[in-house]
């Protein structure tokens, strides 16, 4: 308990004193007990007055100050400062608020103001009385990140944490980088190409020292916490041996004799791939890859390119971070058999099909499953805005995207004639301008309603569409398609075993979820993991990008010194009392609670990186086993006993 | 006849700042409000409420997040799971449930916190009348 | 980095005070960055601040703001300037930039404790910019009640010099004798955040806003939704009758040739079907219309909001509003196509809201002294890499955040801040 | 079920319309236009019919018609589709849609077809003056008759069996059952329509447009009267003289005014111009001019010596009865009356 009070009454020119009797209440609050000072001023926060407080508990030997005046979000720091500066830790100071909460919200009421002032004081007495020095928890922090995706925000990020001076591990989990942007070919809305961007972030990725590549590796398990996570990775095997030389003659020989065909998912399966491939000629790392499941290890390849090694394993490696940044990205999502015709009529494909067929046709004819198309109908928000069953959300880059390459394919192929059969265009912001540009360039738009979706039947040509335009009075259009391309939008990855892993938050669109949309837009509840890009929300590149740079901006602020302070407002477990029951761990937001064994018992114990002193655990334990540092019950007690005297 | 005490439970980063705001736009309440200020309101401890009205608090109110909550999207069920509980120990006490508010005060919400002090400390002021 | 002590050096120039400008700021900082903040208004929070609830997610702008705004003002590393403007920028080579800021005077010294005496005695009574004109304030006032600083400040083209203030004031801070305060700073980057403009509906001949009464815009809604609103409900401007049937128009200046903006402001929707469910909070027997050409709900959550909107009776109608006039009563008369109906109606309201549109604060384009930034058609700042370094601008140096590089909502303008800063952050680093 | 052709427009594309696939479809051209109501809402729709191809909704339409062309919907086009411009193309391809000889779509998608037109009706008006040696008063004659038989054959081979044509497509074809009373209390409407375009008035400041028109209809029939009935040319008649001059005079300073807006591109309905536009103006003008200076050299005795001046104006004169009266702009006087004729027992069969 303190027992030199140092207490300080501030006039705030006539603001509080025209209201609340200051002079009265520094007379008794002279008398209270532990109370060594107890002095009145005209401005507390006035440089004079603080160096008089410094000088007062040096000279006094203080070991705690109350100073009545504003509101603490005003002057809690400043006064804190003069703590610090006069020796004294900061906790032992008290800041009393008898200006917003008594003497401005009580001018009609002078003797309950002053009253009401003087009660305050003796709760913050009582307060700083039991008051704890404290000091921030310093934690030790590598500076060193993980980065799970190497997309295009994986990529920049691990870019930019580089040219930080932060040490990056960026992990990918297939053979090759570049994640959806690479199969995406020319972009909305600078017209490069993925390939050109993928090419860019990979030259300048591999030129730094201090950024570590692993193709086709996974996070297997996570121990430790924020500043300090240790990560086991599984890395799949490329069979291919280390820095070696491919000859690509070879390597496409190999290709041939390979036996084993399988759907190139890089094509959306509008291709098939060998065992051994590359998904396209410039595709980074400049490897190819064997991939292992599909593989049946005939050794045809072996006997044309020696480079080639069917004998690797899996390689587990243990890696050591400060920070982990998920930059997983989304899945497009697939139509349901049937929806629209797709798989049962034979010119149904999506949006990301069409992208790699613009890509796999040459520049006079568009033509799939060799027929030459002219028509294409765009059938929007496909597996999006659903009102019922599937998602609800909206995938926000579909629209732009699909209007984009009906502008590509005009462009590409004059007399192809294009149909947007859509819920209404989202074409945002500067993005309005293809809209437009379509347009312009004749196509057709039509809109249908959710409850009234069109139909797509077979015709002799290819497929009839029938639509309620609500464009046209509500009439039924029908029209003739050679292709229907299904707009379809962006779904979190079917495989999100990291988030189980990490215990990373999916909200209700089953994306990872943020804390707070505008607060803390890429931080999740798990300190030092961060999410951008796609696998939060549907996004379109640039907005991928900021998210990521958002990102490393706040991880490298976080673990780029060295050592991370944490608040000291932590929640105490009485280890004496504790009879483990779970309620805490339950209703702990951040995971700061795990169960422990100690002395043969089991009991809560406090992460002390993860807590972030909110209290939520407090109320809910049955033995009253928890206290928050600065919110203790005989804090809380006795002001409430000070507030009623 | 001396006014009714309420104790009001507030936070520091949403529903302090909106009763500061009340005190700075001079709307008035009543002086026998006091408040004392925790991270959030889903920490405050039946504990402590029934402290209070031991100690002759007429009133206890719950100034929470409520949605603002800057902790956890489940603070207003928290808070309301407090508040439920409490309402338990106060019936074994004979304590009058009413005597316990909470509400959702986001950091400008001045007039509401206004009304519900006044509306609050008429009803205890009734009732206390109609006890004696 | 951050033990420079020379008072006029900094590592980052960042000019506005905004959401974007604070988020910026704010990361740099936390890096150890000094960091000199310059914004042109009396306080920080830029148009944010002002607003009431934000889209999707209801929380209060103010409780998101000014715990940002009390941090940056708070910080170490960051030293703000209110009232402040950048003359001129100079670049000399990488990461040294000679400005010139002005500090304009507000006849009124820092130590002021905001305790709004002199408000009072003030017998100058003009309109409050900070409420949409909605009210009036004094020549010496505090700008509004979250304002950081909060302190006040005289309107000296509107004060009388009568005196009163400098009489009541008990921290004895009233100045008049205060003038314009030039000086020189070096900086080694610097970043745009200057926000947007809104459209002033008046071009829009047809929409007769002035003459018909009744019409408001958007923002003027939003502050008449606020807790710290002017008036204690929603009202109309002609009589002060609370209205029940509210129409929205949506795209005003926006999306639109003939305004010269036919880009989409990309907020307007969203925002209109916030206010129309606080209105469906606030006066629960009004009707709320939204009058929409396309409902652009495309962020996280936004498409549920807007159904929840539908859910809780706000009426949307597809069509673009093409007159306003007057009607009977002081009420408004809407024109419009009904596209679904493919029909010609006319609605009566009484109260419209007109959503206006976001345009760019071209502020920024004076500012430099050789060669400016580069400039997209719309005026914003062009992004000159803008896939993969959307902050980067023309010049090796400059970056550019939030609504400087066109329309955005809240979260994307804080991610689009935060981007900014770390490029910055790289910018500066490479001169180790 | 409608279905779409998308070709459509490229056809339309040859009768003028230019930026139609710009539209949104927000509504606004036909929320602006103060002719539209609630049971007649146009543009949006002739241009959506358009866009998609649906021709025979067009077909059957009399909207195109009630357009009067003041350009606001144009000029508040939020997305500058020209809705304006749509409805004066419609009413081109209307016309063509009409006339039975399908030489009005020919005039109007050919500028070879135009140009050849124009020349065979100049040489046979020259061959004709040959045939009489060049003789003042044989041709001057010829010319009073070749007015009155142009009229005539124009008006009874071409015209009415267009109109009956518009007749079928607009009325019969939709099955609009009409009374009989509805046709015959409709004609007094129709001409009051046909000489005063009384509807242009409604449109948004159009007041001072609308006068020029009218002042330049009048004219024009005075003209006509006078040239044809009173036999202006040959007159001695101090009044039909003086008459001839004034209308002469109304003609050509009113068309020159809007030949003059045409080239300057002031008013939102001038900014974009189909050859049709400027034949008819710039031939009205002419005629205007030509009869004026015609006379006057009547009445200072030059003409004997000048019969080239008489053959320019017998030129004009019979491109324009020929080929502007049967198939080109003129046609819209009577169609775009006749329409409200029709729209009138349109609305009476309900």
């Amino acid at each position: 308990m303190k027992n030199k009070i140092g207490v300080y009454i501030c006039h705030c020119g006539s603001n509080i004193s025209d209201y609340v009797d200051v002079k009265k209440l520094n007379e008794i609050t002279a008398k209270i007990e532990g109370v060594n000072i107890a002095k009145d001023t005209m401005f507390a926060c006035a440089d004079s007055t603080q160096k008089e407080i410094i000088d007062d508990i040096k000279s006094n030997e203080l070991d705690s100050i109350v100073i009545a005046s504003c509101s603490p979000k005003l002057h809690l720091e400043t006064f804190r400062n003069v703590a610090i500066r006069a020796g004294l830790n900061p906790y032992n100071y008290v800041q009393v608020n008898i200006r917003e909460q008594c003497s401005w919200a009580h001018s009609d009421d002078k003797k309950g103001a002053t009253l009401k002032a003087l009660q305050l004081v003796k709760a913050g007495i009582e307060r700083v009385k039991r008051s704890q020095a404290l000091e921030p928890i310093e934690i030790s922090s590598r500076n060193v990140v993980l980065i799970v995706g190497a997309g295009v925000a994986g990529m920049r990020s691990a870019i930019e944490l580089a040219d930080m001076g932060t040490e990056v591990y960026l992990i990918e989990r297939e053979y090759f980088v570049g994640g959806r942007t690479s199969q995406w070919n020319t972009l909305f809305t600078t017209d490069e190409t993925g390939e050109q961007v993928i090419k860019r972030l990979y030259k300048k990725v591999i030129s730094y020292k201090s950024i570590t590549l692993f193709t086709g590796a996974e996070i297997v398990s996570k121990s430790g916490g924020i500043g300090k996570f240790d990560i086991k990775l599984k890395i799949k095997p490329r069979h291919i041996k280390p820095n070696c030389e491919l000859d690509w003659k070879k390597f496409d020989k190999a290709v041939s004799v390979c036996p084993i065909e399988v759907e190139d998912e890089f094509n959306f399966g509008l291709t098939k791939r060998k065992a051994i491939f590359m998904n396209y000629k410039s595709e980074f790392p400049q490897i190819p890859a064997i991939d292992t499941e599909n593989c049946n290890r005939c050794g045809e390849c072996v006997k044309i390119c020696p480079e080639i090694d069917l004998d690797q394993k899996d390689e587990i490696l243990n890696i050591k971070v400060g920070a982990i940044l998920l930059t997983t990205g989304a899945d497009p999502y697939e139509p349901k058999k049937d929806e629209y015709g797709y798989k049962t009529l034979d010119n149904v494909i999506t949006l990301q099909q069409l992208k790699r067929l613009i890509e796999l046709n040459d520049d006079k004819n568009l033509s799939y499953k060799g027929k030459k198309i002219k028509d294409v109908a765009f059938i929007y928000c496909v597996g999006s805005r659903q009102e019922e069953g599937g998602n609800t959300y909206c995938s926000r880059y579909c629209c732009t995207s699909a209007i984009h390459s009906a502008i590509l394919l005009k462009n590409k192929y004059r007399d192809i004639r294009n149909y947007h059969i859509n819920r209404g265009i989202r074409t945002y912001g500067k993005q309005e301008l293809l809209y437009k540009e379509s347009s312009e360039n004749g196509d057709i738009y039509l809109q249908f309603f959710e409850d009234k979706i069109p139909t797509v039947e077979k015709s002799k040509n290819g497929a009839t569409i029938k639509v309620i335009d609500i464009l046209t009075t509500n009439r039924e259009i029908e029209l003739e398609a050679d292709l229907v391309v299904l707009v379809t939008g962006m779904v979190p990855r079917k495989d999100n075993t990291i988030a189980g892993i990490l215990k990373v938050p999916i909200g209700r669109d089953k994306f990872f979820n943020e804390i707070h949309p505008k607060l803390r837009p890429v931080e999740t509840v798990i300190d030092a993991v961060y999410i951008a890009g796609a696998c939060q929300a549907p996004r379109t590149i640039r907005e991928s990008i900021d998210s990521a740079l958002s990102a490393t901006a706040k991880a490298n602020s976080l673990i780029s010194k060295g050592k991370i302070d944490l608040e000291p407002t932590l929640a105490q477990i009485d280890t004496s009392t504790c009879e483990w029951c779970g309620k805490c761990v339950d209703v702990c937001p951040y995971s700061a609670i795990k169960k422990v064994e100690k002395e043969g018992k089991q009991i809560a114990e406090i992460i002390e990186s993860n807590c972030k002193g909110c209290g939520m655990c407090m109320p809910v334990c049955p033995s009253n086993s928890i206290q928050l540092i600065g919110y203790t019950d005989t804090e809380i007690e006795s002001m409430i006993e000070a507030l009623i005297s | 006849m001396e006014s009714p005490k309420i104790l009001v439970f507030s936070t520091e980063k949403i529903s302090d700042p909106a009763i500061d705001l009340t005190g700075l736009l001079k709307k008035y309440y009543p002086s026998t409000v006091y408040t004392i200020a925790i991270p959030c309101s889903s920490a405050v401890k039946p504990k402590w409420i029934m402290h209070a009205f031991e100690k002759g608090f007429a009133g206890v109110f719950i100034a929470a997040d409520g949605t603002d909550c800057p902790f956890s999207e489940k603070c207003t069920e928290n808070t309301g799971n407090i508040v439920s509980h409490t309402h338990e120990f106060m019936k074994e006490k004979g304590i009058d449930p009413a005597r316990l508010k909470m509400a959702a005060i986001c950091s400008v919400c001045t007039d509401p916190f206004v009304k519900h002090m006044k509306s609050f400390l008429k009803f205890l002021t009734e009732n206390k009348e109609q006890k004696n | 980095m951050a033990e420079n002590t020379n008072n006029n050096e900094y590592d980052v120039l960042v000019i506005g005070g905004g959401i974007a400008g604070e988020e910026a700021a704010l990361n740099l900082a936390n890096q150890n960055f000094k960091v000199i903040l310059v914004e042109k208004d009396l306080s920080l929070g830029g148009k944010m601040i002002h607003l009431s609830k934000v889209f999707p997610t209801l929380d209060c702008a103010a409780c998101i703001t000014t715990p940002k705004v009390s941090e940056t003002a708070r910080h170490p590393n960051i030293h703000i300037f209110t009232y402040s403007e950048i003359e001129n920028i100079e670049k000399k080579s990488e990461r040294e930039f000679n400005a010139t800021l002005i500090e304009k005077p507000t006849y009124v010294e820092d130590n002021c404790t905001g305790c709004q005496l002199c408000e009072e005695k003030c017998p100058v009574i003009v309109k409050d910019q900070y409420q949409w004109d909605l009210v009036g304030r004094k020549a010496i006032y505090i700008p509004f009640s979250i304002a950081n600083p909060r302190i006040a400040a005289i309107d000296i083209d509107n004060c009388i010099l009568c005196g009163a203030c400098e009489k009541v004031c008990p921290a004895d801070c009233i100045d008049f004798t205060q003038i314009e305060k030039k000086s020189q700073i070096k900086v080694k980057a610097v970043i745009i955040a200057t926000g947007y403009n809104l459209f002033d509906a008046k071009i829009i001949k047809r929409y007769n806003v002035g003459t018909v009464k009744n019409v408001i815009t958007s923002m003027q809604m939003e502050r008449q939704l606020v807790p710290t609103r002017p008036f204690n409900n929603v009202l109309r401007p002609s009589d002060g009758k609370m209205p029940d049937n509210i129409a929205y128009v949506l795209c005003v200046g926006s999306r639109d040739e003939t305004v010269g903006n036919p880009i989409c402001s990309q907020v307007c929707c969203m925002y209109s079907t916030k206010q129309a469910q606080l209105i469906m909070g606030a006066l629960p027997m009004a009707d709320v219309t939204i009058y929409y050409i396309n409902i652009r709900a495309f962020g996280k959550g936004f498409c549920e909001f807007y159904q929840q909107a539908k859910g809780m009776g706000v009426e949307f109608v597809k069509g673009k509003v093409a007159r306003i006039e007057q009607g009977e009563d002081e009420n408004v008369i809407l024109r419009y196509e009904d596209i679904i109906k493919g029909t010609v109606q006319e609605a009566e309201h009484d109260l419209v809201v007109l959503s206006v549109g976001i345009l760019p604060n071209t502020d920024y384009t004076g500012f430099f002294k050789n060669g400016g930034v580069e400039q997209d058609k719309f005026n914003y700042v062009k992004q000159t890499d803008e896939l993969l370094s959307p902050a980067l601008t023309s010049i090796n140096g400059v970056f550019a955040a939030g609504t400087s590089t066109g329309p955005m909502d809240i979260p994307d303008t804080i991610l689009s801040a935060g981007a900014a800063s770390s490029e910055t952050a790289s910018y500066l680093r490479k001169a180790k | 079920m409608s279905k779409i052709n998308p070709e459509f427009t490229n056809e339309l594309k040859k009768f003028g319309a230019v930026n139609i696939n710009a539209c949104y479809n927000c509504g606004n051209c036909t929320a602006v236009c103060s002719l539209s109501t609630e049971d007649n809402s146009f543009p949006r729709m002739m241009l959506r019919a358009s866009v998609l191809g649906l021709d025979t909704k067009i077909e059957t339409s009399l909207d195109p018609w009630l357009c009067y062309y003041c350009g606001e919907c144009s000029e508040t086009c939020p997305r500058e589709a020209n809705p304006g411009e749509l409805m004066m193309t419609l009413r081109r391809w209307l016309t063509a849609k009409y006339d039975w000889t399908g030489l009005s779509g020919l005039l109007y998608t050919s500028i070879p077809a135009l140009i050849i037109g124009f020349i065979l009706v100049a040489i046979a008006i020259i061959g004709v003056g040959y045939t009489m040696q060049f003789n003042v008063e044989s041709i001057m004659e010829f010319g009073h008759d070749f007015e009155m038989f142009a009229i005539m054959g124009v008006f009874s081979l071409i015209l009415v069996p267009n109109i009956i044509r518009m007749f079928w497509f607009t009325v019969l074809k939709e099955k609009i059952k009409v009374p009989l009373i509805s046709y015959i209390k409709g004609v007094w409407d129709l001409i009051l329509h046909m000489f005063t375009q009384k509807n242009a008035l409604t449109c948004e400041n159009n007041t001072f447009r609308w006068f020029e028109h009218f002042l330049i209809v009048i004219g024009y029939l005075l003209l006509l009267f006078t040239t044809v009935f009173l036999n202006w040319f040959e007159t001695e008649n101090t009044f039909v003289i003086w008459l001839g001059y004034i209308v002469g005079a109304i003609i050509f300073v009113f068309t020159f005014d809007f030949i003059l807006s045409r080239i300057k591109k002031s008013k939102e309905l001038s900014k974009f111009s189909h050859p049709s536009d400027w034949l008819f103006v710039i031939w009205l003008f002419l005629m205007g001019l030509s009869a004026f200076i015609v006379r006057i050299f009547i009445d200072t005795d030059l003409i004997d010596s000048n019969i080239w001046l008489y053959f320019v104006h017998l030129i004009i004169l019979a491109q324009w009865a020929l080929l502007i009266v049967p198939f080109g702009k003129w046609t819209h006087f009577l169609y775009r009356s006749f329409a409200m004729y029709f729209k009138k027992l349109e609305e009476d069969s309900k």
